[in-house]
């Protein structure tokens, strides 16, 4: 009988609490979207996969050894991780969780080897975390192999487009003076560091904003990949009409000159030309340009094509399956069901918006100084999301006129676009330490 | 506040210079190789137009027919 | 002439002990019968090896720093240790073994430190151990794999076959009833936990065999990996006499209606369907079962073909060979070469032979129940050895009726049996953890 | 002795109610697939049929030889 | 403007030394051989780019934590460091540096938990050495690849040009010797270790140069890998004069009997043999050699076909980029840019010509005692660099007459040294661990 | 510089036996595969000769843009 009992307190349904099931229902709605709507599909699966395995309640695959004990444990390892702590015997869980959050690395170790002494190990997802994430290894390689996958040819033709890809930047620092400013109006309890790293959502690249939250707010790092691929997702429906208001039709019809034919040699030489500037002037964002440029040159130097291969196919799955999972491991309720993941929701919606309509605003001034006009539809793909916001530009152009593909010509601030939030990440991340 | 308004100008500041520093070197870039180093990629221009003309399809389709049996067999081995 | 002394001194034969030598010839037969006899030969040829490799002597491939600083350190190093340990100055190696292995994680974790300073490292093998085995990634990261592999195609057309799949783990729970009264008679010293890793072999499947040994009886997962491939090797030589004794002719002839076709749909959400069963009901078969899941989600749901393609391929061969080769660091001939390891290999025969057994005696009870006849011969396939059984069920039954296809109907038992042992191994996790 | 005993009557036991369940629900969504949300599926399999048709194999063909084709080209770059 | 002053201490110019300056030149040069020359683009690549990247002044991608601290810290972590290392309140950076080399791991690890309190992490390239290459993972999964790769039927067809893949080995023990010498004459100061570790560039091998190098001499890994690959590239060039010079024209000329054909049998026997010799006579290349012999039994057991290919192809190629950005990581200008480096490029090339000249003698010394005449071109090929010096044996041979193709009898040699220089790895390993 | 001299003269020593020791095991191996063990080797060998013979490779063509049409559909579903 007494086995009965723990049988049913080891069940899931024992242990269900409301937030877990509204996280599991968060999970199912993910996946639903990305497999039925298609939403960026290769990182919501593993994402809301790994959003249910950290909410099945009892299992604690999210949790670290600390945490299972905390969750799990009896008198006897409170009364050991007290000791460790500095804290009294009677302490609750809550109070361990806060002293553990103050204490020393060194602290946090002792408490960690306590907790295993107990028999509590950290879970899978945590470790999938750890390794992936904590590290900042997945993002840098996933960069990586987006690098391998990216064609510069359209962008070297036309580098004017590069201040589209700037300009759509403009709605991650929007973003981030909106999160600073609800929280200075007491509507939000945002910090500098949390605000950067919603911001990084209107940067629309899935790695920059998981590397770059995984730095400055590993809390928020959930909410904020969440916001990141499904606003990607949605940039067939959050685009036009942005693109629409700000454009007349004579913009609209404006035909670019046919984009010239890139050498293989500039295409060597880019990402190295890339490369030395940032070593020179953009040291904090050397990893993550660092990598992206790495991947490009294995991809154009044409003597490590097995390399490239690698890059673009078995490397970038692997990590893909391992990131998106550990990214579901921060979506334990705990973390996710707070009032910042609707301001998150909603400042990372407005960052897309508001880099739309700089894109598209820079584009038209642009048109003002030079006599090669540039059709501004192509200025909101500067916020990257690539290929998808290019297919927009593209997609809306040939709304207004049937013959006027530009696909290509969208490609250039694209993947400027990439470049433009990568640096932005660096700066981000350098700032807010110092101001740390 | 003034940490937002800081991050906001400077940020901003730094994506729109470093991006401007790239057109030029980028630009400059392309300016030398064109006029520099340009006759081995024109001569190996057309090796490489030719693989989309279809007059040599044959051929490519031979080699690479070849290709995957060589491939096939070295797995059977 | 010093030197001649070292190099003999350093060389193989003068370390080579007794148990190493049959321990080199056990890896040499497993070799032989996984090259010659085709016995599992993807795990069998990376755990051989393995064993070879931790087994040469003097080389210390399969040992952690501090094992190394006892096996191959001078008077220094063991003053050091023994100081660390907290035991005398004229300790001996067993008694400093001893003293780790009660130990406190922290103070392990200085002995491990202090074996550093004096020069020793982790042995390749040992490594390959932490991070494939006691992490517990490798065995996971296979079982996605192996969802990535799974078609519930047959199982969805005829989900009566999963109690098939639930009779043949009888063979278990059977066996650890087995090796706890062996126990009892004070003819073996399994404990609790011991008995239930051993009786896990009965599961057939691999995988779920090495999480569940590397949780409750780490010393004994080299016997017991061996025991679970090399006997789902040889279930066509286990399985027929029983079946064919069990079975009349008459139950060797039932034809079995066609399958009907399962829609893609169906074949999407019952991942899910598992996935939710398994968090309100099961938590601790949520990482196995999880990730079995996780890996089917991906096949199934067709938009995330990459993945799917990866997690079949390179992620599971990569993790293959160092799972293999894991393996083998645990077939060191102290851990190997014991009266256990005999026990092992009987309890898990027997663990076959009842699984396959009962699997075939529910079918035939099943019969009496329905009208809908099972040939009973699908029941032994309930014991998963994916997809030996099965065939083995097909070639039995073309024995009686060479008409009569039965692969497709043993396909549904065969992937229940292994779900069937995750839940198993969940539930004997989380009990027996309780009761330790 | 007791603890195997135990372990094997509640173990066994929650194997076959786990599994008795996911038979319940199992052939529930089956139902309820089959029932309420066949249709796509019904559309989408000619689809899917079609590949298998020997009459179009040619231009599938044609397809898979491109592909070949464009891959080849893709690593001579 | 405080910000504006941040923003320029913090850009790359503002750190950059000379010493990093050089260093990023070296970067771009091994680019430019790379890929403009194809001098072993595979690692090169990596390998410079790793280099580039380590040198980002101002970044730390190539720092621990510790290093960080030191490098961009501030009075407050100096004097936290202080306290835990037991230095006086005002040392300086180098003191620090110093007091941690010395200090034991217990106390390293504390240090390093103080730096990361302070917001220090480890560098990316740093977490890529760690894991990669101090954990000796990389180079041993290179070499199980290789193995993969490794057709030993030249060899076995013709068993006796193992001697002439031993006698090409001389080069790396008249290279130690070498290194020895200069530093007795106080023209270097290379300890034994440093020695051994250089004479492997001799060995022609990459994967074993960088293993023995990471056991034996960290701080010169990067010179000697960049040494080793360049020397592999430059055998076109190194060999050739040599091989003329000491060989006559009738020599030349010799034509060697076809080989014959070789059985599927023996080439699954023959990784079987040599690792049964390593583990009775040469525990110490256990791990080299083995690792070695189990992607060769992987090649030629036949059934496990998907697992070679995988070690051929995805595996190694993961390894291979990580390897190569983790060995860029070690040509930081304070550790390359020293007279050491000008030492080993000296005698790497050294070590090759020696090498070169002695497998040529010795083929001509073993023609005297055999009937069965040998090519002495073949014996260049002992040094390994395999397949190059290979078709260098064969270039040279087709010189003198143009229809006698000396390649696959240079294969066995060829192969010969890599088994060489892995016995002669493991040797070096074990003395020189005795000698310390 | 004594250990300098002890490295090359041991080290070199010992390659240079354990290459002799292989040299010698291996040729045995050999002889005793080709003399006891031989046979199911020539059964095996024609099977595997084909491969590389010209007379088949039609057959085999089609066997492998078959598997390729089987790869390219399995990747459509
Ligand atoms: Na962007
Ligand atoms: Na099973
Ligand atoms: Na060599």
């Amino acid at each position: 009988m007494e086995n009965f009992i723990r049988l049913w307190q080891d069940s899931g349904i024992y242990h269900l609490q409301s937030g877990q099931f509204i996280m599991l229902l968060v999970g199912f709605l993910l996946l639903f979207f990305a497999i039925r709507k298609g939403f960026e599909p290769l990182l919501l699966v593993p994402i809301g996969f790994g959003c249910i395995l950290s909410n099945v309640p009892g299992a604690g695959l999210s949790f670290t050894a600390f945490e299972s004990a905390l969750a799990f444990g009896h008198m006897d390892v409170y009364q050991a991780l007290a000791q460790t702590l500095g804290a009294a015997q009677d302490v609750t869980a809550a109070e361990l969780a806060e002293l553990y959050k103050n204490a020393s690395t060194a602290v946090q170790v002792q408490a960690h080897r306590v907790a295993t002494d107990y028999g509590f190990s950290d879970g899978m997802l945590y470790v999938f975390y750890k390794v992936a994430i904590a590290s900042g290894a997945a993002p840098l390689i996933i960069f990586m192999g987006v690098g391998a996958m990216t064609d510069f040819g359209p962008l070297l033709a036309n580098p004017k487009t590069l201040f589209l890809g700037a300009a759509a930047q403009f709605g991650i620092f929007a973003t981030v003076l909106g999160a600073v400013g609800l929280s200075s109006m007491g509507l939000m309890d945002f910090s500098i560091a949390d605000a950067a790293a919603i911001g990084i959502i209107g940067g629309a690249d899935g790695p920059t904003a998981i590397y770059v939250a995984s730095i400055l707010a590993p809390d928020l790092l959930g909410a904020i990949a969440v916001a990141a691929y499904s606003y990607m997702a949605l940039v067939p429906l959050i685009q036009p009409p942005i693109m629409r208001a700000l454009t007349t039709k004579a913009d609209r019809q404006i035909k670019m000159q046919q984009l010239r034919e890139v050498s293989k040699r500039e295409k060597i030489l880019f990402p190295l030309v890339l490369l030395v500037l940032v070593a020179l002037f953009l040291p904090s964002a050397a990893a993550l340009l660092g990598m992206f440029c790495f991947g490009n040159l294995l991809r154009e130097c044409g003597v490590v094509t097995r390399l490239s291969e690698t890059a673009q196919n078995a490397l970038i799955n692997i990590t893909t399956i391992f990131l998106g999972l550990a990214v579901g491991s921060k979506l334990a309720a705990d973390k996710f069901l707070d009032p910042k993941t609707l301001g998150i929701l909603v400042l990372g919606m407005l960052a897309f918006a508001i880099g739309t309509a700089m894109g598209v605003l820079v584009a038209k001034f642009m048109n003002l100084l030079s006599k090669n006009k540039i059709n501004p539809l192509i200025g909101s793909a500067g916020v990257s999301a690539v290929p998808m916001a290019a297919r927009v530009s593209n997609k809306v152009g040939l709304e207004t006129d049937p013959h006027n593909y530009l696909l290509m010509h969208a490609m250039g601030p694209n993947v400027a676009g990439v470049i433009g939030s990568a640096v932005a990440a660096g700066v981000m991340i350098s700032m807010v330490s110092a101001m740390g | 506040m003034q940490q937002g308004v800081d991050l906001m100008l400077y940020g901003m500041g730094t994506v729109v210079v470093f991006l401007a520093i790239l057109v030029v070197f980028t630009t400059l870039m392309s300016r030398v190789v064109q006029r520099f180093f340009a006759e081995p990629d024109v001569q190996a221009a057309p090796v490489r137009m030719v693989e989309s003309d279809q007059g040599r399809v044959d051929a490519r389709l031979l080699a690479v027919i070849k290709s995957a049996l060589d491939q096939h067999r070295a797995k059977r081995r």
